[in-house]
This record gives structure tokens, C-alpha cells and sequence, in this order.
């Protein structure tokens, strides 16, 4: 006890010390203009926004036809497809792991630990999340639009390209859903891509590391760095939707 | 165009709103259609019109099935009109748009309208800030620039103050005698129905 | 030609976290690239996962410290041959108040402090993930014919790191090697209890993986890291890592001198 | 070559291998009735759906008041609140962790590495999430109905519970969202629980440990029940939500 | 209740919508209110329901500016009346709900309700498949059944059918006789204003 009370009075508050000098490093980080950290934050928004932009590609207009279509059940479709939201990133990493393993069936592809793979990963592993928002969003309140399309004379794809215009603003906030999941998800990534330095390591997987090494402070700097990029990713996305048209 | 609704029966969930035997809609006509709040006039405009499918008998459109050409020239203002979300102008530039006619064409056509409806001083406004019956003028606006041969209208000037009314009617008038095209119009307003249709139809 | 030029030139190494997390690699294949042109890359994951990696023949190279599967690993022929690169040692770390005064009872007997510590029902930390370490640790209750299973031992499944700090919030006694100990001590109230007994010695080994297994295997960067690693001049920086931000050693060099 | 034939046909594929063997053990782990697995599921369950209630109990009537209330800034705060979406799991165990953590300033209520403290790390996860997703869906539909209700005599919590009955079927999209993202994350648990056989050790860091451990099929198997829960939850919710009145 | 507006004046983005010195609308009178397509009727009730509440000048029930008791009083049946997503039951019985009138009341209350606007045979039916003129006296028989002492109608009866556009109004004004309530009436059929209204009210 007279020990555990000596301690508390030599170190005062361990946690916010951990926090404050974290933020502290964060702000000397961005500024320190560490070619290592820029490296880190580009590749992390490329996989990240990669895989999202091709997720989506996939997932709005057949969402959009998944949410409009009649058929027999499509109440269980859409339990499964939201059931499968829940797939652990580190199975998906795994899945992908031994399809790209080099006796895996893709592996003369040559991908494993490589951003490609990262890339896909995290395709597989949005999918089912854009998929299941965008088919939520039109199963609601789609029909009316694509009635409208259809009675002015729009084919199938005009019908799409409408629809998403009308509803940008749920595109967006579900194409920022996955970017987050894709940004902050460490298990995929760091088993496809194996955090290795220099070629595959992204900020999650960084700050996986940085804890593990007990550098406390550098993970949650970085962890601020993650918040202030995704802020700023918002931001940009949103005035860029401001002025579509 | 000329419609021939045959042994139609549509229910929902049991319950039968449309059971019409034999139902003839000629070329060049305008006809009124009536009857009591729920007698199922709306129903009927969406089979017509394409977007309802869930029916039994059969619908002849110049005397065939619904094919792809009819379906770009039926035009249709339903009840609840759904105005999207962009400014008027662009609003009834869209059926213009998906038909790849030309910038210049288009604005001139929409232009047109505009003046028309006495739509010029909300033209950049966006329309889901409309009033009601300025919502229903652009509708109506909308649907003629795809220059539909059958128009289905419901209850388009029902928000629409009277004198508007009377002139939207005069123009339907002149777009109809320069189109020849087949107007279904429905209303409740007795009145309306005698004055702007050639015939009218009782349902239920 | 290009490809395959650019595959000869990188390297893929199957290691450990505890390994990658004693920074050493780190420090080490800069210069290897620069001496050789190959681009080494690190793949840290569990022993366990390593292992597999190895056999499934996705990394080139294996580094890991846990000598007797290692050694079923090469036989099975999954490997070529193994190497000893480095060793450090295996310590007992107690919270500073020692409740069990294994210090004072078992200070250099690891058998003893365990015998200790299981007769009493000590709070106690297993790493409990097939691990180097908790293989070692499982081990030492095998040579005592114990089976841990009372309340106070804590089965744990994560890295050493985090184990560390988790005996260090629970005041618990932990079995850990020392390069991660050393990185770590300045942040835990922890204490080296017994240490010096033979039994705790950690080796590390190095295998290049039969390159049968498929073509793309890097078996000549293999063989050529395989000698660089286990080279006068290397040993001699393994044997120095450390030494200035710790006050001693991480690992103490261990090679014989590299034959065909 | 000839090897790697050879190879080839004695091991074929083994990433068919590991996936079969895999829903192989898987089926054989849910009827096996191991206790320890149901003891895993059971408090995986309870600790991601504590997490989205105590979540949603916040969530939903704070997003419904951000929706409607117009305020300066609030453009600003809706790009925080979608920004913060991106904090990854492992940041937030880890200050989670340093408040908890002996010396910290929760230090003395003990909950660290215990269920409790993966409850509060999760709710923690998932907030940023249900928070967007609830203020989405009422900034851009919510005003009608709050009008109808205020023109009926509604009062404010009335109005609140009136929009969460309209929307019922939009917050239990983002409830299973929120639900799938904590059900299937690691980075939080992992930290905050430490993976302790018997006490914290759910689905997702069992899966994490097998995989570490090379033991893919497990990790697979695992992964695979966890995927008929969460269909088996969102069946559940859903045949629920029907019958709501 | 009575409703006095002074010097009030609204805009949207510039646009002067409504400019008005002052207006009173008596207790107890049945007012209506004609004007053009966006005049700015719906505004100016959804300013007088309380609703709207971004504009300048002041509004007075009973001489005070809105207070919660007032709110409690006033009823409104808007231009695109929100129905909830339940029966056609519930949604009539909503506003007796919040009030903590107990059930057997409340199924009293409802069933006359129904009963006088032919509704009965819908009393099931999802709120939100209804046809338009349905929805239309389900949205008004909600509004009564809070028992308001200011009632805002705006193009209530516009899409329903003549002769039950009449009954509504025989019931309306049995209604006003019975609670002395004020009735403002959006309407642009002068013929339906002549007949039900004491007085009518030009905006702009
Ligand atoms: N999805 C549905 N489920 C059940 N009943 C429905 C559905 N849609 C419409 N109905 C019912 O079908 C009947 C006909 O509806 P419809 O909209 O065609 O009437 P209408 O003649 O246009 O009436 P109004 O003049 O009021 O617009 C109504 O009684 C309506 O309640
Ligand atoms: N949010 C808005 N932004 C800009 N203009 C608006 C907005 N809302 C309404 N307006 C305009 O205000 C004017 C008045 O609208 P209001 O709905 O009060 O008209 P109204 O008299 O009810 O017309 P109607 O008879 O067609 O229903 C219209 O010209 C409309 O376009
Ligand atoms: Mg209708
Ligand atoms: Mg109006």
C-alpha cells in the first residue's frame, strides 16, 4: 500500500500524461513533415478510399436494383446481407489471405502483402455494409423516384443515375460509413498486408505496433493524426457535394 | 394513342378495387374520369400508365401490349407528384434530357413552358421548396415537354387557383388539338369535367 | 524478366512480434539492403502463425525462437536447414512487492519459483497463445508435472506487451524474454524475480524454407540473408543492440560460422 | 516443377482445405455443445448488444434533437460527428485502457480486463456511428413528422418517441449496424478485456488468438458461427420489430 | 380563439413572401382564405399554427403571443398532411393518446369520427396506402379529434369528392356551432368559399 501510494505521488496521473504529451506529439508529428508519416497517411487514404470508391461502384447501383426488385425472398436476402455486416475484418483478412497465399488459387497473382491485397480486403470488407445502407435507403423511399424516372421515359441506368442524384446525401453519409469502417479497421489489413515498413504499413496497423511496443503516447498522436485526416476527407467530400449538380 | 382496358380486376389484399370488363379510350379524345374517393381512379392510371404491373386482363395500347415505344410517349402527373430535387428549370428540362435533345433545343422548349404557366419568376428556385399548386404546374409542365401522345392527368389543377386552372385547360386545349393525343383526365369537379372533357367515365 | 528480376531483389521474413518488437530488425536490414540490394520485408505475426506461414510457403525465411519445433519443422521438411542466430534469456517478473519473496526462495530457479508459485496460488499471467514464450512456460509446468489450472492463473491470449502491462495492472507474476522486458521496463512497476537458471535460455533460430514448395520462393536471398545474418560483422551488432538505450544488451550473438 | 506437381496433387489446394475443413469444424463446434463456446458466444452477445443499447439510449433521442434543433455550426458539427465515425477500435481501447488502468482516474472502481470494461469501450466504439446514422435520417426527414406531432399537441419527448415509431425501420438498420460493427471488432476488446480464458475472451479475440496460433480453420470456424448469430440476432430483431405496435 | 397579426413579414432567401399590417380574424367565425398559387397561404398558417417561427412581427391569440395552452388548441390539417405509418385507427386516436384520454373513450371518440367521414370501411388500412382523398379526412378527423379551438384548413377538401365535400362541410360547421371555434379555410373554389364562409380574406 505505502508503496502503491509512493508511486501515485512520483508519477501524477499516468493516463493524462499519456494523453496530453499523445496530443502533444501529434501536433509535432503533423508538423514534422516526416516523410515516414506522410507515406503512412497516403497509403492508408489510398487503400482505404480505394477500396471504397470500388466497393461502391458495385454496391450502389446494385443495391439500388436489390432495393427496387420484387422477388421471392427478399426478406431473407436482406437478414443475410445485413447478418453479414458482422464479418470480423480478420476473417476477411483471412479468407483473402489463403486465396492469395501462393498455393492459394490466386496466388501466382503474386499479391500477398503487397497494397493490392490490402486493397481488396477492404473492398470485401465494406461491401456488405454499402450494400446493405444503400439497399435499406432505396427499399424505403426509392420507388417513388424510379416510378417518376420511368413515367418521364428514363431507361434502367437513367433510373440509377437519377436515383443517386436524388439521394446524394445518403450516398454520401454511407460512403463516409465505409470509409470510416475501411480507415480505422486494423485486422484485414495487417494480416493481408502484413504491416510491413515501407510498402504496406498504414496507420492502424502503425498504431497496433506502437501499442503493442507499449508507446502509448505515439498511438494515440497517430490515432489524432487518423481523426484530423478523416475530418479533413469529410470536409473535402462534402463541399465537393455541395456544388454537384 | 387509343387504350382498351380489358377484364381488369386489381385487388389489394383481397379486397377488389377494380373490376372493369371492357373499357375503351379513343385516339384524340379527352376524357373525364370520375367517381368517389376510393373508387380506384389513381389505381387505374398507374396500370395504364405502366408503372402498376400487379393486375389480371390485359391492357391494348393501338391495339398491342405495353411495349418500350408506348412507354415514351405516355406521360403521366400522378396525385402526389414527386418533384426532384434540383431547381424547376432543370426539373422540367429532365424528360428532355434522358431523350438526348440538344442543350439549346431544351431551353427553348422549357423556356416555352415557363412563360406558359406563368412559371418564369420561381424558375431557379429549387422545387421541393414549392408551393402546392406551383408544384402541380411544374409537374404538368414537366410531363408535356416529353410530348406525350396519351396523357394521364389526376387531379393536376386540383391546387391550382381557378383562373390558373381555366388557363392551364385553354393550353391542354391547344397541346392537344396540335398533338391529337389522348387525354385521361381525372377530377372532382363536375363543372371542370363538363366544360374541358369530350366524354366522361363513371367508375364504381 | 522484370518481375522476376524484382523478385530475386526482395525478401519476405517470417518473424515474431516480440522479435519486431525489440526493434532490432529494424536496425538491422537497412544495411542489409544496402550491402546485398535485397529489399527485406517482415512479415510479425504469432510463432505459431509464423510457423504456418512458413509451411505454406508465403515467406522465404522464418526467424523465430522456438527451438524444438523448429527443429520438427526442418525434419518434416518444410525447411532447408536451421541456423542458431542469438539468444537472449526467459525472466520472472513479479510486482515490485514480491508477495511470494521469490527473490529471496528462487531468485536464479525457475522450478522452484513455479513450484511457489502454483502451491500458492499466486496471481499469474500466461501468455496462452503457442507462443515461444508460453511455450516455454509450459515447458517448465511439464518438467514439474503441474497443470495450472487454479484461479489465479490467467490465461491470456495476446502479445508480450500487452501481457506486461496486464501483470503489471493485476500485480501478477509473468514469464517473459528480456529484450521485450528491457523496452517496456521504464513504463511497469514490475521486477525481475529469478532469472540465470538454465532452463531459460531463448534461442533464436533461422530457417530458409524448401524452396519446392512453389516457384516463387526467394531461396537464393534466402541463403544470402541466411549468411549475412550469421557474418562476423552482424553477430557483432546483434551482441551491441541496445546496449546504449537499455544499459545492456537485447540479445548476445549465438552463430556458428555459416557452411554450405 | 515436377516437385511442385507432386505437391500439388498431394496437398491440393490448401486454401480449399482450410476453408472446408473449417465449416466442417464449424458445424461440428455448434453441435459439439462445448461449453466453452457458448460461454464465448453468450458473452460476446452481451457484451456488443449492451454496448449498442446503452449506446442507442443516448443515441437516438440526442441524434433526433441534433436533426431538428438548428443551431450556428451545425454543418460543422455533423462533419466532427461523421469524422470521429473513423476512430479506430484500438485507440479507443487504449484510452479506455488508460483511464481504467490502476493509476488512472477510474482506476479505483477495478473494471479493467473485465466485461464491464469492454461494455464501455464498445459503447464508446459504436456511439460516433448510431449518432450519425439517427442525425442523417432526422436532418433530412425528420421535420414532418415533428411538425404533425407539435400541431397534435405533442410535447417533446412525445415528438422523440412518435419520430423513433415513424422511423423504426431506419434506427433498427443503424441498432444492427452499430451491433455488426461491435460484434465484429477486436482492437477495443482485445485491449480493454485482454483476451482472459474464462472471464473477457469473446468470438472475435478467440479468433484473433487462432489465427496468431496458425490455427486457421478454427479461426474460420469460428468466424463462420459468428456470422449465423448475427443473422440469427437480426432475424430476431426483425420478426420483433414487426409485430411493434 | 382569436388571432390578431401585426406588421408581420416573412421572407424566403430576399423574396418577400407576405407583408401584412395587420389582420384579425374574430372567435368564432369561419374565415376564408383565397390568394393566387404561392400567395403565401400555406405560410401564413403555418406562421398562425406555430410551427413556422422565422419571421418578423408579432401574432396574438386571445391578446398574448403563442403559449403552450394555445398550442394545446389549435388544430391544422396542412397542404400535404403527414400521416403516420399505422392504421387509419391509430392515427385519428394519436392526438386523444398524448392527451391520456383513457381507451374507451378514445374508441368512442375515433368511431364517430369514422362514422361521419364514411371511413369505416379503411379503419385498418395502413395510413400510408390510402388514396388521396381518403388521406385528406383522415388527416381532418385527426385534427378534430384534439377538439381544437382554432382550425387551420388548408385545401382540405381539394381532392375530395364533391358530394363529401359538402357533408364535410355540413359537419364542420355543426362542429364550429358546438365548440365556437374559429375556422381559417384555405380554398380555391369560390363557389365552396361562398357557401361555407362568413367572410373571405384576398392575400396579396
Ligand atoms: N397498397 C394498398 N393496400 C391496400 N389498399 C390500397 C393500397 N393502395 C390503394 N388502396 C386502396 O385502393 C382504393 C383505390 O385507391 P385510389 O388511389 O385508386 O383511389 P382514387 O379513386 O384515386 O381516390 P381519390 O379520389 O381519393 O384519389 C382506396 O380505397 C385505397 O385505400
Ligand atoms: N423554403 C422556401 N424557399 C424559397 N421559397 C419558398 C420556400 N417555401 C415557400 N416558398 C415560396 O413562397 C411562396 C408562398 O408559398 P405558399 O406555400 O405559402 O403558397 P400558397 O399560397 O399556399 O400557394 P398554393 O395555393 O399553390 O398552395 C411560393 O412562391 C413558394 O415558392
Ligand atoms: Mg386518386
Ligand atoms: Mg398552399
Amino acid at each position: 500500500m505505502r508503496m502503491e501510494g509512493h508511486s501515485l505521488t512520483q508519477q501524477p496521473r499516468p493516463m493524462m500524461n499519456e494523453l496530453t504529451s499523445g496530443l502533444i506529439k501529434a501536433l509535432k508529428l503533423i508538423i514534422s513533415l516526416d516523410p515516414e508519416l506522410y507515406q503512412i497517411i497516403i497509403r492508408s487514404l489510398f487503400v482505404s478510399l480505394s477500396a471504397v470508391i470500388i466497393s461502391a461502384l458495385f454496391c450502389f447501383p446494385f443495391g439500388i436494383w436489390l432495393g427496387l426488385k420484387k422477388f421471392k425472398g427478399k426478406q431473407f436476402v436482406s437478414r443475410l446481407l445485413y447478418a453479414s455486416m458482422s464479418t470480423p475484418s480478420v476473417v476477411i483478412g483471412l479468407v483473402i489471405l489463403l486465396i492469395l497465399s501462393r498455393k492459394g488459387p490466386l496466388g501466382f497473382l503474386g499479391l500477398l502483402y503487397t497494397p493490392a491485397a490490402m486493397v481488396i480486403a477492404q473492398t470485401v470488407l465494406v461491401t456488405p455494409l454499402l450494400l446493405g445502407l444503400t439497399y435499406n435507403t432505396i427499399k424505403q423511399r426509392g420507388h417513388q423516384v424510379q416510378n417518376e424516372g420511368l413515367l418521364l421515359g428514363a431507361d434502367s441506368f437513367q433510373v440509377i443515375i437519377l436515383i443517386i442524384r436524388e439521394f446524394k446525401i445518403d450516398f454520401l453519409v454511407h460512403l463516409m460509413t465505409g470509409f470510416s469502417r475501411a480507415i480505422s479497421e486494423v485486422g484485414a489489413v495487417m494480416i493481408v498486408g502484413g504491416n510491413i515498413k515501407g510498402t504496406t504499413r498504414v496507420m492502424t496497423t502503425s498504431i497496433a505496433l506502437m501499442n503493442s511496443m507499449g508507446e502509448y503516447d505515439r498511438a494515440i498522436a497517430l490515432g489524432a493524426v487518423l481523426l484530423l485526416i478523416s475530418l479533413l476527407v469529410n470536409s473535402i467530400v462534402y463541399r465537393e457535394a455541395e456544388t454537384w449538380k | 394513342m387509343e387504350v382498351r382496358i380489358q377484364k381488369l380486376l386489381k385487388k389489394y389484399n383481397q379486397k377488389t378495387i377494380l373490376d372493369i370488363l371492357d373499357m375503351h379510350f379513343k385516339e384524340g379524345t379527352i376524357i373525364g374520369l370520375l367517381g368517389d374517393n376510393g373508387a380506384g381512379k389513381s389505381t387505374l392510371l398507374k396500370i395504364i400508365s405502366g408503372i402498376e404491373k400487379d393486375y389480371e386482363g390485359q391492357i391494348l395500347y393501338n391495339g398491342y401490349p405495353l411495349k418500350d415505344c408506348h412507354k415514351q410517349r405516355i406521360g403521366m402527373v400522378s396525385q402526389k407528384p414527386y418533384l426532384f430535387k434540383r431547381s424547376v428549370f432543370e426539373n422540367i428540362e429532365y424528360p428532355l434530357k434522358i431523350r438526348k435533345i440538344e442543350k439549346k433545343k431544351r431551353k427553348e422548349i422549357v423556356d416555352g413552358y415557363l412563360r406558359e404557366m406563368n412559371l418564369e419568376a420561381i424558375k431557379g428556385q429549387r422545387a421541393d421548396t414549392l408551393s402546392g399548386g406551383e408544384a402541380q404546374k411544374v409537374a404538368l409542365a414537366r410531363a408535356l415537354a416529353a410530348a406525350p401522345k396519351l396523357l394521364l392527368l389526376d387531379e393536376t389543377t386540383a391546387n391550382i387557383h381557378e383562373e390558373a386552372a381555366c388557363a392551364i385547360e385553354t393550353q391542354l386545349k391547344s397541346y392537344h388539338e396540335q398533338m391529337g393525343c389522348t387525354i385521361i383526365f381525372v377530377t372532382h369537379n363536375l363543372t371542370q369535367a363538363e366544360r374541358f372533357c369530350d366524354e366522361c367515365v363513371w367508375i364504381k | 524478366a522484370k518481375i522476376s528480376a524484382k523478385k530475386a531483389n526482395s525478401l519476405l521474413i517470417g518473424s515474431t512480434t516480440s522479435l519486431q518488437d525489440s526493434g532490432l530488425l529494424d536496425e538491422l536490414l537497412p544495411e542489409f539492403y544496402e550491402e546485398t540490394g535485397i529489399e527485406a520485408k517482415v512479415i510479425a505475426v504469432g510463432t505459431g502463425q509464423a510457423m504456418k506461414l512458413g509451411q505454406d510457403g508465403d515467406v522465404d525465411v522464418l526467424l523465430v525462437h522456438d527451438k524444438p519445433s523448429e527443429i520438427a519443422f526442418v525434419e518434416e521438411g518444410h525447411g532447408i536447414k536451421r541456423w542458431d542466430v542469438m539468444y537472449n534469456d526467459f525472466i520472472l517478473l513479479g510486482p515490485q512487492e514480491d508477495p511470494l519473496h521469490i527473490k529471496d526462495k528462487a531468485g536464479t530457479d525457475i522450478l522452484e519459483a513455479f513450484k511457489l508459485i502454483a502451491s500458492q496460488e499466486a496471481e499469474f499471467i500466461s501468455r496462452g497463445d503457442n507462443s515461444g514464450t508460453h511455450k516455454k512456460e509450459l515447458g517448465i509446468w511439464k518438467e514439474l508435472n503441474i497443470e495450472p489450472t487454479y484461479n489465479g492463473y490467467i490465461s491470456a491470449g495476446k502479445g508480450m506487451g500487452d501481457v506486461l502491462k496486464m501483470a503489471d495492472e493485476l500485480r501478477a507474476y509473468v514469464l517473459t524474454d528480456r529484450a521485450t522486458y528491457l523496452k517496456l521496463s521504464s513504463k511497469l512497476a514490475l521486477e525481475v524475480v529469478t532469472e540465470g537458471d538454465q532452463h531459460l535460455m531463448n534461442m533464436y533460430g533461422v530457417i530458409a524454407i524448401n524452396p519446392e514448395k512453389n516457384k516463387a520462393i526467394n531461396s537464393k536471398g534466402a541463403q544470402t540473408f541466411i549468411k549475412w545474418l550469421l557474418s562476423p560483422a552482424v553477430q557483432k551488432k546483434i551482441g551491441e543492440y541496445g546496449k546504449d538505450a537499455n544499459g545492456r544488451a537485447l540479445f548476445n550473438p549465438a552463430a556458428k560460422a555459416y557452411d554450405e
